[in-house]
């Protein structure tokens, strides 16, 4: 028995909550293969289905923007991937305090997936903000404070990578990265909070005001819907790279042996 | 009581060791008035724009001269293994860890605050406007210094690591650099800059509870290797 | 006082070192850990000392109780003069020792280790085995029961060794309990002692 | 013969070294751009300002990251002993350190040239301006190079040498700073820069031939303490 | 080939370690410094090696003859693999070894020093041990006739103390010569084995 596998125990034993049982087993490496490899087919589906009827939505039925004309339709892929490079650090981060605190293995590994997800994520918000900027700002970059914070969030999720390659032992590693992440959280309220702090070019909060979104709601429910299909599609890769992560780290073991077995025959 | 005298004695040790060195303390004020000087060198002499970048350099300046000295911080103690040491002592590790980077601080960054005020003079920053900055340096050179020792700490095994350092640190200095900077332009138009103040005194209050736990796990992490 | 090892595991990179490894060392025993070069010894001496977690298994021994670590590595301060080392080191020492700290027993334990004359001077000007005999100064400087030492002869001449002995001896016969590597052969003798042989 | 192998062996080798850790390409490319973004955050998004300061923002940048990059030259030469192997070689010293330098440029300079295109457009230079940014930056950073690396020859023994490092090298920095940016300046103005790129050829030509003679007497002084 | 010292003097801060030092070590000689901790053997083989330069004396040798230096640090890189660091050795032992450089000639000597199978392993990833074998394959690749070489066996288990002393018995018998400290017992007898004792 692994000794930190060991210590989840001891938890488990004090105050046997349905929380702990099911950390419990979100802890077991096996488990956890086997059940994301059941979710992953409905995901797809899931996926399929979002963006279909997202990108339907964005590009044909929805009307053309007054001032912008056509091409504000890059809403529909920026807007969702500038929300998920700051919701993918959050569940990095989260995963990250879970690693830290119950020593849970799994938690590391999703960590560290996260990780060229999110920096996936915050390229594309960057690449088509400043497609976007050159008509709408006549410029491609500006050094415009919600711009920059992105670009910062870049390069956290670079340092994360960074470190994580750079320190050999795996283990250490997610150790370190979680504490990294955690450290880092600080400048998602900064992102998200630059635009009313600085009020620059920037497009201030427009979907995101609870008492009354100052965006049309046939351009609105497309964003939805590509929100949706990008956070699924976030949940996909998660688990693919987390099921590679754990094979590989789980390699001399032997329910990783059976497994090619069961492949190879 | 003896946890008092431990921490006394770790920041005495590494004030002496800095005095030893005396690069230590004289090198970071002369990095910070060379990197200052090289603007005025790579933009050319106009006084009214140097004046506008002036709260900018002299806070790029302070945090890459914070950045370079935080290099020092566990480095030398890895090495000669007393790092192992302070690992294993029965001392509360963040407390010791307080302690090494309270001494990183003064050693490292009070002679820039003093230097300051020369430095912003040479711009042509007023009086109330470099007692703004001076305020803004003491508040969050602090910060610098503890977020700067957590990435040191997760980078101390690691061979070749300054360029590591910078960029996990870089990215955790940017909200001083903002509020700090901000603050001395809008005391240079003259305008309150109360908010800012306090923002950077929550920072430094945060830095000062949270990061020497973050330091010791990172410290622990790196010494297992 | 007491030391349990159950069941100890460890692995560097995908190769296993050693496993299943169980032992017990009471008051006054002496573990010499044997093995070729890369066998694991130092791996051992660290997981032991807690500065490394085992992949399985568990390291049995009073958290609180402090201990006295001598790696590769000296851990000592080439810009502190030998004698503030020392002082460094009994703070180090924890909490009890500080009690009993005063440069007198600082000199006296330089004399003790052959350093005599030598205390304001800076370890970077030492040579190899004067930095070891310094490192070996906490063997002295502190009160802990148990000793992890690896290597403990390395870079130390006859005389050295031999002061090293006498040490070991003292402490083992004063109850206290002790792990070492050696490549060298060491002097003592009788049922107190045990030998790990690792061979991976 | 055997000296143009044993040349490219070592090339080679270090090359290797910095592939295998690849952060050494990636990190200087990393801090080239993260320190060129510091400004505009101390300074403030006016794209004018920003724009007259580029040239000086984008050389000072390369300038740190130049310095930072060299710490590593020879550092972990001295430290795990392969120094003192390479000066009592029967290889000729100066030849062998020109060899390493070379390969310190090819790795931390020139994938920062790279990038200069990118964060000169983001400031809003233009294309013409842009060919004399990298023209200026592909003749001064080899200077920088081999600068940089009599100053790490000069410090390598010292336990805590980046402020030292800094300090000795940064003066030295200024001239080729002071054209280069210069002549990015000039070019934005829409004047011919002949003047300036030979100056600055001048100095590769100085560096290339003199420099690896300075270096190879500094590390011999360093290995003998 | 022949090394000859005469009125060697050296000082380390205002100390001074010995003076008036002469020797002559012909081919197929060993030269055993002995010593004290601190008594200035590192100090000397550096002076000799050509690294440090003396504070009065001659040490005469052909300038262009290449030596073996292996001092208290390995000299080999992290960062290279087992294989590429013998081969850099073999660069660096100068132009006629030059010629047989080939990837061959590198893993028999591995093979010989006990590192068979590490050839594509870091150095990072070795035991103390371990990277001290590594570092004396250097002995096996380069055709110097001088080797220096200061506490060699350091580090080395008892297999590897075998193997280092029948290297050098092999060298001197084929008429090169060399000059070592060490604290540990050196099993060579014989005539050609002169003794320096340094007592400062
Ligand atoms: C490189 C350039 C750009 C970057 C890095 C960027 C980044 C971001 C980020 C991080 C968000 C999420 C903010 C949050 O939810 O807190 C966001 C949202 C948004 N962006 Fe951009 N953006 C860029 C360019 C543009 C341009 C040119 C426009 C259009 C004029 C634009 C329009 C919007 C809109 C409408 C939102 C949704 C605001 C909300 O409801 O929260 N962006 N962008
Ligand atoms: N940092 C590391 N990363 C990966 N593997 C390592 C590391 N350090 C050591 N090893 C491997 O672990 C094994 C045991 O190493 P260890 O240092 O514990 O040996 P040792 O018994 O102390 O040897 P020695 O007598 O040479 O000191 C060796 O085979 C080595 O290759
Ligand atoms: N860098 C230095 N600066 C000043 N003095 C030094 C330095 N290195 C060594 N010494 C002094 O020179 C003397 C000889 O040192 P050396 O390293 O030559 O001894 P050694 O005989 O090799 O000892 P050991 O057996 O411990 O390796 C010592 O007394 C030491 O204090
Ligand atoms: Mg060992
Ligand atoms: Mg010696």
């Amino acid at each position: 028995m692994n000794s930190n596998a060991s210590h989840v125990n001891s938890v488990a034993m004090k105050n046997p909550g349905f929380f702990t049982r099911w950390f419990h087993r979100m802890a077991s490496p096996v488990w956890f293969y086997q059940i994301s490899g059941k979710l992953l087919p409905w995901l797809w589906v899931l996926f399929a289905v979002l963006l279909v009827t997202g990108l339907y939505g964005g590009l044909v039925t929805a009307p053309a923007d007054y001032q912008q004309g056509d091409s504000f339709r890059i809403i529909y892929v920026h807007v969702p991937a500038a929300w998920m490079s700051m919701f993918v650090y959050m569940v990095m981060a989260v995963s990250g305090a879970i690693a830290l605190i119950w020593r849970m293995k799994l938690a590391e590994m999703v960590m560290v997936s996260c990780a060229p997800i999110g920096a996936g994520f915050t390229f594309i918000a960057l690449v088509t903000g400043s497609l976007w900027g050159k008509p709408m700002w006549g410029a491609w970059w500006v050094w415009d404070a919600r711009l920059t914070a992105e670009l910062i969030l870049l390069f956290l999720y670079l340092g994360v990578i960074g470190l994580y390659s750079a320190i050999e032992d795996k283990r250490m590693a997610s150790r370190a990265v979680a504490i990294l992440a955690l450290v880092g959280i600080v400048n998602i309220p900064i992102i998200h909070y630059s635009v009313e702090w600085w009020n620059t070019l920037h497009q201030g909060a427009t979907v995101t005001k609870f008492d009354k979104p100052s965006i049309h709601i046939d351009m609105l429910i497309p964003l939805l819907l590509m929100a949706g299909a990008f956070k699924v599609f976030f949940a996909i890769s998660l688990l693919l790279r987390t099921r590679n992560e754990l094979l590989e780290r789980e390699l001399p073991r032997q329910w990783v042996k059976q497994l090619v077995e069961e492949k190879d025959g | 009581m003896h946890i008092a005298k431990a921490f006394l004695s770790v920041l005495k040790r590494d004030v002496t060791v800095a005095f030893r060195h005396r690069n230590e303390i004289f090198n970071p004020l002369l990095f910070f008035s060379l990197v200052t000087l090289l603007f005025p060198l790579g933009i050319g002499p106009s006084p009214k724009l140097l004046q506008t970048i002036a709260p900018g350099i002299l806070w790029v300046a302070a945090l890459l001269a914070a950045l370079l000295a935080a290099d020092n911080l566990f480095r030398s103690d890895y090495e000669d293994g007393t790092l192992e040491q302070l690992v294993l002592s029965p001392q509360p590790l963040s407390l010791m860890v307080t302690a090494k980077v309270l001494a990183h601080w003064l050693v490292s960054a009070v002679p820039l605050l003093l230097l300051t005020p020369l430095l912003a003079v040479s711009f042509g920053l007023d009086a109330p406007t470099i007692g703004v900055a001076l305020l803004t340096l003491l508040l969050g050179t602090p910060v610098l210094s503890f977020v700067g020792a957590i990435g040191v700490a997760l980078t101390v095994s690691l061979k070749r690591s300054g360029m590591l350092l910078a960029l996990l640190v870089l990215p955790l200095y940017v909200p001083v650099l903002i509020f700090g900077s901000n603050a001395i332009d809008t005391a240079a138009s003259g305008l309150p800059v109360n908010g800012q103040l306090y923002l950077l005194a929550a920072m430094l209050v945060l830095a000062v509870t949270l990061a020497p736990l973050a330091i010791a796990a990172a410290l622990k992490m790196s010494v297992s290797q | 006082m007491r030391l349990d090892v159950v069941g100890l595991h460890c692995t560097r990179g995908y190769r296993s070192l050693f496993s299943e490894l169980a032992f017990t060392l009471e008051a006054g025993q002496l573990l010499l850990v044997e093995g070729h070069n890369g066998s694991g010894k130092t791996t051992l001496l660290k997981t032991l000392a807690g500065l490394r977690e085992p992949d399985a298994g568990q390291v049995l021994w009073e958290q609180q109780q402090p201990i006295v670590w001598l790696g590769h590595s000296n851990g000592i301060k080439d810009d502190l003069t030998a004698l503030e080392n020392l002082q460094m080191m009994q703070v180090m020492a924890g909490a009890d020792s500080l009690l009993r700290r005063d440069a007198k027993s600082c000199i006296s334990t330089l004399e003790r280790m052959g350093l005599a004359g030598n205390g304001h001077r800076f370890p970077r000007h030492f040579s190899a085995g004067m930095k070891r005999r310094l490192a070996l100064c906490r063997l002295l400087l502190s009160s802990a029961c148990l000793w992890i030492l690896d290597e403990p002869q390395a870079a130390l001449d006859k005389a050295g060794i031999q002061l090293f002995e006498a040490l070991l001896a003292e402490h083992l016969a004063q109850g206290g309990s002790a792990i070492m590597t050696s490549h060298h052969h060491v002097g003592l003798q009788g049922s107190h002692i045990q030998r790990l042989l690792l061979a991976a």
